[in-house]
């Protein structure tokens, strides 16, 4: 029988401080064990247990895609001991990581229709693992028009640069990446995410749209897309909460009866709407 | 005064202070759904404060949820205050929880309330206790094939026995008059039993004590002296206390609980009748109790102005143990 | 241990930044010799010291515990010391009722010119906590490793 | 399903012989507390008693356990990387558990082990290696009220095998297959010991004077429920303290925390309560249950409704009356019910 609580054993390839503050660094991971990298089958929008020994887990999206091969990227938000402790590794280091956990953006669901995807500030990981995803030849042709709306508050805030930047250049995706005011040197979009949304203005026919930010993001995004039409149906959105055991025992991630670590993190704003904001 | 008229005492007083205006809610106590075990009760308007109740089952105390209740929430309240009750509220008042203009104090002067677990002991263990009522000096206890009267003071709570403090030393009305004042015991000999022992034995009694706790912080909980925003055990970086039921982390706990009520303790016993397990939580904060009397001739409780003793010093405070 | 070996205490030493850190810096510029088993941990006062501080060295595996500050009078703070002495008193108290030995809870004022008295003091804290032994009291233990 | 019969006289040697290799435990009386504690093989265990304080829950989810073990140190190859601990050497026999009790243990197992993903191996480990003995409740409390909750006193779920007193003799019911086997070499029982467990079983039920609708809980939407107005009252005499959640047998949720000393190193699991504000407190300080009230209500809500909802109507409750009888401010489980379902 296998122990969904004993982390896989696995080294850091690769580290990077992503933004201007320091507060998120980047972890490339490697398996110890080949075996675990293939009993590790995730699809974007899940998320896993970082572990670090001695200090404890912390569940983060998981920001790379499988299409991008065995080695898993998870971006790291210093805020507590685990974070504190994680960012103070470093390449060569052994960690653990346990997972994939909870449920996906609805890719099958999504086959077919035209996709818009809403970013804000850190947010972006598991939006990032979704793009890649998209983009992959073998998936690029099931989808429609895609659009990908990336804002945070300055430049030295965005994450995953290179990735972006060659997205823009491409011409199967639009692109717009946003910082909130004017900055000498920043030559993109100015303005708040929710300001780009109304600008872009998506439309909802045979769409779906993916959002995830900050909660104040969130809250000024929404109206944008209802006044443009979109039902709630069609808008998904990852939550986070406080989260133990991942999978669905522990009873402190709970919204309502779903366990936003086995029943979510996605749920669509229609699921959230009949269920109390505990999130 | 019986239980009936200082019922009905609590009940008039309360109706007028809500239909006045003077305050916004009585805090009391209110029948419990299970006998032995009264229950706090917020009346909002005279006819709630006619489900106000007293008996010597009242071992909440009160002034405990008088802090526990929303910032923002706190209009005037008016507090049925026995004599350690009416100690805790002069302790919030002295550590700025409270201003003496938020507590309309109803006094009630404390007969030595009773503990459940000992009257339940005494009847047998398994044995269903279906009514309990006082009648004099006396306990009635019902239940299916039996009806015992047990003496009120041999079913007391431990600390009611050295009590010496029984009327509210603070009160904006008393209900039912003064208690005759108590000579409180030999309040040493209980404070400290393991005086006695040498360190391991203390060591282990200490040990055995606590060895029950479960970690459920009631007795945190139902304290009106912890007050904390964040409790030193939750807090996690760095972790004070291990989350675990290893020896070490239980006594941890209970250690640094008691140390945090030196010279604020009032011993309302209120941790002891919160506790799931019977654990005489006393036995810490009674020594401490003990002690500084001894060392800074400090009583907690008993009057506003004082300074507590651990917010204190004098030139001459003893340190014949200091090198 | 092996029985052979004899028992050397670990004992966690609280100074205060002021007076007693001085004096063991004093006691190290002099070449006062002391026995190394004090690790010493700068606080700013005595009056910092939180009984949780001494709770958790023992719980950490410290065989005894040393706090030492300013005398009465000489606080940086005028009264850290002073509020700190009840303090103490109460802990050391209540710790030696839960079975504490007298012994490894050692207290003292020492100033940043008494290197001597720094010196006699590690002599003595030392003497005391190595004739007891290793110490039990809130010693948190997890086990070996599987 | 077979009847077997046991007189109380040779209950003792026959538990003994289910020992052998095996663990035996049993309510116990010490110091004015009944509690769960090791029966000696050959021992009468206790026939009348009321439920233990404590639930026997810590024989399947002890309130500590440690889950992994690792070397805390990076170097070495086998540095920092997590090692479960091993499984319970010994299996268990445990006698004379309340039905009430063993039910909880039932709607446990639909929580720790859902799917292939969600399958605890602490929890089912223990669960395979015991042996649940219950003994049907003949004298309820005045606090039970476990007919209300899907459970009975003489409730045959999560139990192995089931034991009606009936006076000098117990009616052996075997319930699971593992229960058939222990007491496959008891004689049959005849017809009227049957019959007199049958009429003991309704004067239990009939005993059992409280009584706890729980229809129009099951008929509310989730958010109705949630925003009635009686859970202002319900929290406001709340301590928050974790009474009720360390004795209720269904209460499951925990706290994982790491612990090194020295070169060792563990990732211990404890029990967690929702009554504590740091239980859903985000890093960021943020805290979705962030008042008292939120975590009130969310005991009662994951008891009575998101259970429910979750595992097919199972009810987080079997109506045991611990929290009744524990609780410090007297919040009565059965009153709150009363009231989301009123």
């Amino acid at each position: 029988m296998s122990n969904p609580y004993v982390p896989y054993p696995v080294k850091i390839s690769k580290t990077l401080v992503e933004t201007e503050d320091k507060q998120l660094k980047s972890f490339w991971l490697d398996f110890l064990d080949p075996a675990h990298a293939e009993a590790f089958a995730y699809t974007p929008g899940q998320f896993a247990e970082l572990s670090v020994s001695g200090h404890g887990e912390i569940p983060i999206g998981i920001a790379s895609s499988p299409t991008e091969g065995d080695t898993l990227l998870f971006t790291v938000n210093k805020v507590g001991s685990v974070s504190t402790q994680l960012h103070q590794m470093n390449q060569g280091e052994t960690m653990g990581v346990r997972g994939p956990l909870g449920n996906s953006y609805p890719l099958a669901e999504m086959k077919g229709k035209d996709i818009t995807i809403v970013a804000g500030g850190f947010a972006v990981t598991t939006l990032r693992s979704t793009v890649t995803w998209l983009l992959d030849p073998a998936h690029r042709g099931d989808y429609g028009d895609i659009t990908f709306i990336y804002g945070a508050r300055t430049p030295g805030l965005l994450l995953y640069e290179d990735q972006w930047r060659d997205w823009q250049k491409r011409d199967d995706i639009n692109c717009h990446v946003t910082i909130d005011r004017e900055v000498a040197g920043w030559d993109g979009m100015v303005g708040f995410v929710p300001t780009v949304c109304e600008q872009v203005a998506p439309k909802p026919d045979n769409a779906v749209a993916l959002i995830c930010g900050p909660p104040v993001m969130i809250r000024f995004t929404q109206p944008v897309f209802d006044k443009l039409g979109w039902r709630a149906e069609q808008i998904v959105m990852s939550l986070e909460n406080r989260m133990k055991c991942g999978i669905g025992i522990c009873g402190r991630c709970n919204v309502g009866p779903e366990y936003v670590c086995k029943d979510g993190p996605v749920f669509t704003k229609a699921q959230l709407e009949r269920l109390p904001a505990e999130y | 005064m019986d239980n009936q008229a200082l019922t009905q005492g609590i009940r008039e007083a309360a109706s007028r202070l809500l239909a006045e205006g003077t305050v916004d809610c009585v805090l009391g106590y209110q029948a419990g759904t299970v006998p032995m075990r009264e229950r706090p009760f917020f009346a909002y308007n005279p006819e709630e404060a006619q489900r106000l109740i007293w008996s010597g089952f009242c071992c909440n105390n009160l002034a405990d949820f008088l802090i526990r209740r929303p910032a923002g929430e706190i209009g005037k309240v008016a507090v049925v205050a026995q004599g350690c009750v009416s100690r805790s509220i002069v302790g919030l008042i002295k550590e700025h929880q409270l201003t003496r203009e938020q507590v309309h104090v109803i006094g009630v002067a404390s007969p030595g309330m009773l503990d459940r677990d000992k009257v339940q002991a005494l009847v047998g263990p398994d044995k269903v206790i279906t009514a309990a009522a006082e009648e004099g000096d006396e306990l009635v206890v019902e239940g299916p094939g039996f009806n015992q009267r047990i003496a009120r003071n041999k079913v007391m709570r431990d600390n009611c026995y050295t009590c010496v403090q029984r009327n509210p030393v603070i009160f904006d009305e008393l209900i039912g008059g003064e208690s005759e004042p108590t000579h409180g015991g030999v309040i040493d000999k209980v404070a400290a039993p393991w005086e006695r022992l040498d360190p391991a034995g203390r060591l282990a009694a200490f040990a055995e004590n606590y060895q029950d706790c479960i970690r459920c912080y009631a007795c945190r909980d139902a304290c009106p002296l912890c007050y904390c925003h964040v409790c030193f055990v939750d807090e996690s970086s760095p972790q004070w206390c291990g989350k675990t039921q290893d020896e070490s982390d239980v006594l941890t706990y209970h250690i640094l609980r008691a140390f945090h009520c030196a010279g604020r303790c009032v011993d309302c016993g209120a941790c002891e009748s919160a506790c799931p397990q019977g654990i005489k939580v006393r036995r810490l904060t009674s020594k401490i109790e003990k002690d500084v009397r001894e060392f800074y001739a400090y009583a907690p409780g008993l009057e506003l102005e004082s300074v507590p003793p651990l917010s204190m010093h004098r030139p001459d405070d003893p340190q014949g143990f200091i090198k | 241990m092996s029985e052979t070996q004899e028992f050397e205490p670990r004992i966690a030493a609280f100074f205060c930044n002021w007076c007693t850190y001085g004096g063991a810096d004093l006691a190290g510029v002099s070449r006062l010799q002391y026995p190394p088993n004090i690790r010493a941990i700068r606080i700013p006062c005595t009056g910092r010291l939180s009984p949780t501080f001494v709770l958790q060295a023992f719980r950490q595996g410290a065989d005894g515990v040393w706090i030492s500050g300013c005398h009465p009078g000489d606080c940086h703070y005028i009264e850290g010391n002073l509020f700190a002495r009840r303090r103490f008193t109460v802990l050391k108290n209540l710790l030696e009722y839960v079975g504490l030995e007298p012994g490894r809870l050692h207290f003292s004022w020492i100033s940043s010119a008494e290197a001597t008295k720094f010196q006699q003091t590690v002599i003595e804290v030392t003497e005391a906590v190595k004739a007891l032994g290793p110490c039990r009291f809130l010693r948190k233990d997890i086990g070996m490793v599987a | 399903m077979s009847d077997k019969i046991l007189t109380k006289d040779s209950a003792a040697s026959f538990l003994a012989g289910l020992g052998g290799e095996r663990d035996l435990f049993a309510p116990a009386l010490a110091e004015g507390k009944l509690a769960w504690a090791p029966l000696e093989p050959g021992r009468e265990p206790l026939w009348e008693f009321s439920n233990t304080q404590m639930s026997p829950k810590e024989f399947f989810f002890p309130q500590t356990e440690c889950m992994m073990r690792f070397t805390n140190q990076q170097d070495g190859e086998q540095g920092m990387i997590m090692r479960p601990e091993p499984e319970l050497a010994r299996e268990r026999v445990l006698v004379n558990m309340r039905p009430c009790d063993a039910k909880a243990f039932g709607v446990l197992d639909l929580i720790f082990c859902q799917d292939e993903v969600t399958d605890d191996p602490y929890w089912r480990d223990k669960r395979e290696k015991s042996l649940i003995i219950a003994l049907a409740c003949n004298d309820p409390c005045p606090t039970c009220f476990c007919t209300s909750m899907n459970c009975g006193p003489h409730s045959e779920a999560g139990a192995d095998v089931l034991l009606t007193d009936l006076g000098g003799k117990l009616l052996v019911r075997g319930v699971t297959d593992k229960g058939e086997a222990a007491i496959a070499e008891l004689p049959e029982a005849v017809p009227e010991d049957i019959a007199a467990a049958a009429s003991a079983k309704e004067k239990a039920e009939a005993a059992i004077t409280t009584s706890v609708e729980m229809d129009q809980v099951k008929a509310r939407e989730v958010m109705e429920l949630y925003e009635a107005p009686h859970w202002d009252q319900v929290q406001e005499s709340c301590l928050n303290c974790g009474t009720c959640t360390f004795c209720c047998p269904t209460c499951h949720c925990f706290d994982i925390q790491d612990e090194t000393q020295g070169a060792a190193g563990r990732r211990v699991r404890n029990w967690d309560y929702c009554m504590s504000w740091l239980f859903t407190q985000h890093g960021s300080g943020h805290n979705p249950r962030g008042a008292k009230k939120d975590r009130v209500r969310q005991r009662f809500m994951h008891k009575f409704k998101y259970i429910p909802v979750k595992r097919g109507g199972e009810i987080g409750c079997v109506g045991c009356g611990r929290c009744v009888q524990l609780c410090p401010v007297n919040i009565d489980v059965r009153e709150v019910v009363r009231n989301m379902n009123a």
